[in-house]
């Protein structure tokens, strides 16, 4: 833990900012010739460029400023040409010195930012943008990129931001984050004044940031200061405590959904018809193709709507599913309900073909699918627990089909129909329900919802002809957990799993987690053979 | 020897929140041929049920020869004890012969009981007495519906039981077929043996049956003689719905 | 149970294979011995006969369908591995590469002792009846039966797959076992080798086929048919399946075992891919094919299926797929008995005859 | 009489092998007559369906590219190259019957073949014993070195051992943590190995590193980013994580790792079997910056490497390949290499058997589309290829951040092990 503070911080880096002595850019103007050859170098030279970028951000005049700010960015995007004489702006093509049109010459090369180099330049070009891009969200964007690594702020850069920034709420986030990176200022306060507003974001970061300071002089000297290093690491820990308890909540709950979303059709068709539908993993493949199919037509057709083809693409993907699940349905499985074992191994057929057929016709790479704004990139809730909204669109999603799927089960005539035949198919074929419709119209929506399926993995998982495959013993395992054809039950039957498979893999690893699953599942049967929520009944 | 062979004591058997048996109790003696009467769903295939050891009662327990509790051992052992019971639907073994089914009635266990020729002269036997002897070589799955009722017979027959239970014997019998029947199960009737038949067919149950349960929701409702079982007007209501 | 007949299927069946084995012994050496490739693949071929032989007699017979017979199949063969590897090392010298990438200076402690055969042969018994001992006991006990059953034993063949891709179980992890040079004394691949091991696999299989069929014929067969028409109506005549089930159970994975004993040798490599629940799955597949419920359908399912796919698998390695998806679709809704069917299909046929025969097929032996 | 009809269905089976691949070959029976003259044979073992096929699939293309040049070009000791093909569909123990088939009933020259390690060693007894000859073009554990066989890629110690180095340079991120992840076979649990023994070298505490493994087509990272997030956290120096999981799992990881908001300049993920089809279902845009080492990318300079990519976009056009003619990887570099160095080591030899062609191999050389000149030198059959270091780009490619001044020697045995 000696080392801890420097975690933050790349080391090397700090170095770098030192090396190149805000000093310089104050005192007299920017070499600016230099900068653009520096630019143009080395990862070294690279490294001092981006250095003398940040204290420009920080401390240099407007003029320089509003010269240097697009070479940050032309850095990161490499869209600086540099050749002999110097180097180009792709963008504009302007000469980077001059800012004069002039074509690069000879084949120009765009340096690329190292590992080490790029956060440099990123926290300059946030820095330019903090304190001169007109639009108040790109500056927001800025101040977020800033705050990843606070130690590294040129200093007085925040003040000065703050003090042109016209936008009240932004100003107030500034301030907060100059009084956070005040951590290792000089004045006692400040710095007390810091350690709360770490403390008020915990995660084991802000941890190792607030534990290093007990090493801190300050620490034996000032009580105040102990005092509140000591209450700060308390919140955090108990902050972190919650987040990772939640954490492995929400992670249980995603996978949870995801099983459910896998295993729902399945558990309709198993429940209704006794069919073992080893193809209802193709199914699901399926549907993340029509959404693919879907995506790519509203690229064609209507770019604008794009963004939302996930939405657009579940009544499709419901029915295309639908229509392949009742086609199989009548095709096959009708003549062989007295053959349990043989529509396992006609269903084993059709998956072995829908595969093949997949991989012939689109190919075996994974699809590749837009990620739209609504399940990109996830909000940190406490400690280090990510509410990620990938995950949270499959959780809303299985809600929603659960929902619906309940409804629908419960309370249509359709739904009616289904119990009925589910729990005695001779009584219901003589009272007048017509037991074949039924059959069909279930295994359809058993099929369509595994179209849904699907669609909610195809922004988790990658698509490609093998997907369903992955699925398929996992949905097996909630659905004969559960107990046949009961919605409960599979709802059961997947929070379970999921929670417990969570729990165990950080303990012992991911394969572990599966097989000890797997076994206790097995074992589980041993003890009660029709699963959690078992419909009893005489012998028939 | 006690007269009584079974005796149900107050039996309760659910499914789910349904009661098919409700605290029940009954007994039956020794060479009586007892009919087990009662709308659909009185629970009377549930009674056979309990006491061949395929379903387990929640509460209550069925004594054979007031002795053996019967809802603590396995359905083979039951069968070993000495009961037998046909199923209602007619449940034969399509891959096998006639004969080979008379056997595996007579023959229990996995060693054989009876030398060859004892084991043929028994089959030879029932075969007989069921009237399939000229179908010994038949595989079961081609017999008609009668046919394979009177096989069911023949199996649990073969080993000489000291309770028989018929479920439905001459369901979908033709009147000619249901005749024989009538005479057969007559003509099993013993002092150390109890019969215990479910059936529909009144007409049938009259010329069979010693005494009559009536059972309606779970519950005997009645117990005596056909005739008396005509009369009762509980009974009458149960069965006309008024 | 019928009688059989000097010209009944499976003894036609059993006498050729008899007669290619003792050609292929005779001709070996001469210019008209088989190539080392047809050799080869004759002698893997027989151990999926006797492998698909396993797996009807508890699916045909009994009624129980296994999806995880890769499990006893694997067992067999990674014991025979061990064995292989332990006498190939003591031989040798020749350290097995799995040892190596985890850093181990010996074998685990328990390779002990599997440089001699008998005690290899011994240990695979064992742990066969073991496994299969306990699972069958537990599952027929409760009565877990049909397709559930079928689910239990692919999630079981699955959970041994997870484990053995495993590398610290000392087993060889994902890349299995291989490199065996010396069986019983003998260095592997050469043309005498071959020839050997395909004949002893093929006599295998013949005797295999006659046990089972001397099995099926006698009176415990009658009582396994019957178990599987209507297992309890038997038990309320006074016989416990349980225990018919289990020996059936045990006896089924005992074949599987020698089947994948047979199999390694030849193939020259064990891995867990054998215990991957597609394997399982298309044991089943071949019974259907050949007609489950016949000794000589599931020879004949197991025959025509992998010879066909060694074929495909260079010739159009495109099709195989759609090619054994047809045959399955085909099998299931045009000869429910599999392609012993085809003997007795008349094309001209009402369609309620048709469902009687399919009624029929499920069940006759 | 059913004797005779397998048997013929067998032969049947290898002359329609035959009959595919080429149209003009002589039936069975002729083959012993024409074998002095007629085309020389060599087979490749990929998948084109399974589990590999998108990996490996193509590589069965760019072999029969290659032996068209050479072809062009007149072929080797005057005769030409015929390319069979087979699939064993991703399941290994076919990998070694379809090498037995090419062997003993084609006598092909040399197999071209495997992606994993374990169709490797399903294969290395075949071709041991038939004295056969495999061209391996994947990088994999090393510790391996059969004569039977041709490496033509890198063992760890010459590709993986360099990339860490840079990483834990001055001139990477000075690299003081690491997180292994991997599937759980033999690749990836030898890389790690070594990488510790490596580290043990140089005195890194063993606190400096965890190791983690995942099942084979894993996908559900969530909790093992967490891991790893805890595991930067802790402090200690900058962390970096070695990503040995293959297949599928890799762009699956990918995703949950930008989706968690972890960006290459937290954590670095040196991703050491990652390719540019990895990332083709992927927003790149927030993993910019991650790493990879091959030995070849597909933005190396040079004219030897603008001439094969011109080749195989040409080829994938005439020929109406299934793959994407605008992406080049390493192991399609490396089966490319494999066919001209074989070429060449027959062609020195003047003959086509296998002991003559190994003789031959000390002193090839061969110019590698990657720009550098390749070598083989006879103490082993390894090549001696050079070292990439690739960064993600935006446009789901890789850019070229550091690479080797030359071609390091390989080492089959790691010293680190």
């Amino acid at each position: 833990m000696k080392l801890a503070r420097s975690a933050l911080l790349l080391a090397g880096l700090a170095g770098a900012l030192l090396l190149a002595p805000p000093a310089r850019a104050q005192a007299q103007a920017l070499d600016r010739a230099g900068l653009v050859q520096e630019l143009c170098g080395d990862a070294g030279a690279m490294g001092r460029a981006g250095a003398t970028l940040a204290a420009t951000a920080a401390a240099g005049s407007d003029e320089d400023r509003a010269w240097a700010a697009p070479l940050a960015r032309a850095a990161i995007d490499r869209k600086l040409g540099c050749d002999e004489t110097g180097a180009v702006l792709e963008e504009g093509g302007l000469d980077a010195v001059t800012r004069t049109p002039r074509a690069a010459t000879g084949t120009p090369r765009a340096p690329l930012l190292s590992l080490r180099n790029r956060p440099v330049f990123e926290l300059g070009d946030a820095a330019f943008a903090l304190r001169g891009a007109p639009d108040p969200a790109r500056r927001a964007a800025a101040l977020k990129t800033l705050e990843r690594r606070p130690a590294l702020i040129p200093e007085r850069l925040l003040d000065r931001a703050a003090e042109a920034e016209t936008d009240a709420g932004l100003k107030e986030q500034i301030d907060t984050l100059a009084q956070t990176a005040a951590l290792n200022a000089a004045d006692p306060a400040a710095r007390i004044r810091a350690i709360g507003r770490v403390a008020e974001n915990p995660s084991r970061r802000a941890l190792t940031r607030i534990s290093a300071l007990a090493r801190d002089p300050a620490y034996e000297a000032n009580p105040e200061f102990r005092a509140a290093v000591d209450a700060a690491t308390a919140r955090i820990e108990r902050g972190i405590a919650i987040g990772d308890a939640l954490a492995t909540l929400y992670n249980g709950l995603s996978f949870a959904s995801i099983l459910f979303m896998a295993a729902i059709g399945l558990a309709i068709i198993f429940g209704l018809m006794g069919v073992i539908n080893l193809a209802q993993g193709e199914l699901i493949m399926i549907g993340a193709y029509v959404t693919w199919l879907v995506q790519q037509g509203l690229r064609a057709v209507a770019p604008g709507l794009l963004d939302w083809y996930l939405i657009l693409a579940i009544p499709v993907a419901f029915l295309v599913t639908a229509a392949i699940g009742i086609a199989l349905e009548a095709s096959l499985l009708r003549h062989l309900y007295k053959r349990p074992l043989m529509s396992l191994l006609a269903t084993w057929a059709v998956s072995l073909f829908l595969m093949n057929l997949v991989r012939v016709v689109f190919g075996t790479q994974n699809l590749q699918f837009e990620t739209p704004f609504y399940v990109t990139g996830g909000v940190p809730v406490i400690g280090d627990f990510i509410f990620t909204w990938n995950r949270m669109f499959a959780i809303a999603f299985a809600a929603l089909t659960l929902a619906l799927t309940w409804a629908l089960v419960r309370r249509t005539p359709f739904g009616l129909n289904i119990r009925a035949v589910t729990q005695n198919r001779d009584m219901a074929a003589c009272i007048g329900i017509p037991t074949r419709r039924v059959d069909m119209m279930a295994f359809g929506l058993g099929s369509g919802l595994a179209g849904l399926a699907g669609l909610a993995l195809s922004p988790i998982y990658s698509v490609n002809p093998q997907m369903g495959q992955n699925f398929i013993i996992d949905a097996f395992m909630v659905v004969v957990l559960g107990g046949v054809g009961t919605i409960a039950g599979t709802v059961v039957a997947a929070l379970g799993i999921g929670q417990i498979n969570v729990l165990i893999e950080p303990l012992w690893g991911a394969v572990a987690a599966k097989v000890i699953v797997l076994l206790m599942i097995i074992a589980f049967l041993q003890w009660r053979p029709e699963g959690l929520f078992a419909v009893k009944g005489r012998r028939k | 020897m006690s007269l009584t062979a079974l005796l149900v004591d107050g039996v309760t058997v659910r499914f789910g929140s349904f009661r098919a048996l409700d605290d029940l109790s009954l007994a039956i003696d020794y060479g009586e041929v007892r009919a087990i009467i009662g709308p659909n769903g009185a629970g009377k295939t549930t009674l056979l049920d309990v006491i061949s050891g395929i379903t387990r009662p929640k509460q209550g327990r069925v004594l054979f020869d007031g002795a053996t509790d019967l809802t603590e051992i396995s359905e083979a052992a039951i069968a070993r004890a000495g009961l037998r019971r046909k199923f209602q639907k007619p449940s034969v073994f399509k891959g096998l012969s006639v004969r080979r089914h008379i056997a595996i009635g007579a023959d229990v266990g996995f060693r054989a009981r009876l030398d060859a020729p004892a084991l043929e002269d028994r089959i030879d036997e029932v075969l007989e007495i069921v009237g399939l002897a000229d179908q010994a070589g038949r595989l079961a799955g081609e017999l008609s519906h009668g046919q394979k009722q009177w096989l069911e017979i023949g199996m649990v027959l073969a080993s000489d039981p000291k309770v028989l239970m018929l479920d439905e014997p001459v369901a979908g019998l033709t009147d000619e077929e249901t005749e024989r029947t009538a005479a057969l199960v007559r003509a099993l009737r013993r002092p150390d043996r109890a019969i215990v038949v479910v059936e529909h067919d009144m007409d049938f149950v009259e010329r069979i049956a010693d005494r009559v349960t009536v059972l309606h929701e779970g519950r005997t409702l009645f117990e005596g003689s056909m005739a008396h079982v005509r009369a009762d007007a509980a009974v009458v209501d149960v069965y006309l719905g008024r | 149970m019928s009688r059989i007949g000097p010209t009944s299927p499976i003894v036609l069946l059993i006498g050729l294979i008899i007669l290619v084995a003792m050609a292929m012994a005779g001709l070996a050496g001469t210019e008209f011995a088989l190539s080392r490739y047809l050799a080869n693949a004759i002698g893997q071929l027989a151990a999926f006969a006797v492998l698909a032989i396993s797996l009807d007699l508890i699916w045909g017979y009994l009624g129980i369908l296994s999806l995880g017979h890769g499990l006893f199949f694997a067992l067999g063969g990674y014991l025979m591995a061990m064995y292989l590897l332990k006498h190939s090392f003591e031989i040798t010298a020749t350290v097995p590469d799995f040892l190596q990438f985890m850093g181990w200076k010996d074998f685990p402690f328990y390779w002990a002792g599997f440089e001699f055969f008998p005690y290899a042969l011994a240990v695979a018994v064992v742990v066969t009846l073991l496994v299969s001992g306990i699972f069958g006991y537990v599952s027929f006990r409760s009565r877990v039966g049909g397709v559930y059953f079928a689910i239990i034993t692919q999630a079981l063949v699955y959970v041994a797959m997870l484990l053995m891709f495993r590398n610290d179980t000392g087993f060889g992890g994902n890349n299995g076992m291989t490199g065996f040079t010396v069986l019983f004394g003998w260095p592997m691949g050469t043309s005498g080798m071959i020839t050997a091991l395909a004949v002893a696999s093929l006599l295998v299989l013949a005797w295999v086929l006659l046990g089972c069929r001397w099995l099926v014929g006698s009176r415990f067969g009658a009582l396994m048919l019957a178990t599987r028409d209507d297992e309890t109506r038997l038990r309320t005549m006074g016989y416990e399946t349980l225990r018919l089930k289990l020996i059936v159970w045990c006896l089924s994975a005992l074949i599987a075992m020698l089947a994948g004993m047979l199999y390694v040798p030849q193939v020259g490599i064990i891995n867990p891919r054998v215990l991957s629940p597609e394997l399982s799955l298309e044991i089943a597949v071949w019974v259907a094919i050949g007609g489950r419920g016949h000794l000589v359908g599931a020879v004949i399912g197991a025959l025509l299926v992998n010879a066909v796919k060694f074929w495909l698998s260079s010739a159009a390695p495109e099709i195989w797929p759609f090619i054994l998806s047809g045959l399955i679709v085909l099998v299931v809704l045009v000869f429910p008995n599999g392609l012993m069917d085809i003997a007795k299909f008349k094309f001209v046929r009402p369609m309620g005859a048709k469902r009687l025969a399919a009624d029929l097929g499920e069940s006759r032996p | 009489m059913v004797k005779f009809s397998r048997r013929s269905l067998l032969q049947a089976s290898g002359l329609a092998a035959v009959g595919l691949a080429s149209p003009l070959s002589a039936p069975a029976f002729l083959r012993g007559a024409q074998a002095q003259s007629g085309p020389v044979k060599l087979g490749c073992l990929f998948s084109s369906s399974g589990t590999m096929a998108n990996l490996e699939g193509r590589l069965n293309y760019v072999v029969k590219m290659a032996a068209e040049e050479i072809n062009a070009k007149g072929g080797v000791n005057g005769r030409t190259i015929d390319v069979l093909v087979s699939d064993p569909a991703s399941d290994w123990p076919l990998y070694a019957q379809s090498a037995k088939q090419m062997l003993q009933q084609e006598k092909v020259s040399a197999l071209f073949g495997c992606w994993t390690s374990v169709s490797r060693k399903t294969v290395l007894p075949v071709v041991e014993q038939e004295n056969a000859l495999l061209y391996y073009p994947l990088h994999f554990e090393g510790d391996e070195n059969s004569k039977n066989v041709v490496y033509v890629n890198s063992p760890p110690a010459s590709s993986v051992l360099p990339a860490v180095d840079y990483l834990m340079g001055e001139e990477g991120v000075s690299a003081k943590r690491f997180f292994m992840l991997g599937s759980d076979y033999v690749w990836p649990r030898t890389i790690n190995k070594q990488l510790k023994g490596y580290w043990k070298s140089k005195g890194i505490p063993e606190s400096a590193w965890k190791e983690e493994y995942v099942p084979f087509g894993f996908s559900n990272f969530q909790t093992l980013v967490n891991q790893i997030r805890a595991f930067a956290d802790e402090g200690g120096g900058q962390p970096v994580v070695i990503l040995t999981v293959v297949g599928n799992s890799i762009p699956d990881f990918m995703r949950e790792f930008a989706n968690q908001g972890i960006l290459a300049t937290d954590i670095p993920v040196l991703g050491l079997d990652m390719v540019e089809a990895d990332l083709e279902g992927l927003d790149t845009a927030k993993l910019v910056g991650h790493l990879n080492c091959w030995a070849y990318l597909q933005n190396a300079k040079g004219p030897a490497n603008e001439a094969f990519l011109n080749n195989w976009a040409g080829y994938v056009k005439a020929n109406n390949v299934p793959f994407s003619g605008t992406v080049s990887i390493d192991p399609m570099v490396s089966a490319y290499d494999s066919v001209h160095l074989w070429a060449m080591a027959a062609a020195k030899a003047g003959s086509f058997d296998v002991p003559e062609v190994s003789k031959a191999f000390a002193g090839l050389t061969f110019d590698c589309p990657s720009g550098y000149k390749i070598s083989m030198t006879g103490e082993n059959n390894y090549v001696a290829r050079g070292v990439f270091i690739g960064s993600v780009n935006d446009a789901q490619g890789f850019d070229i951040l550091w690479q080797s001044k030359d071609t390091p020697k390989p080492v089959p045995f790691s010293p680190y092990g």
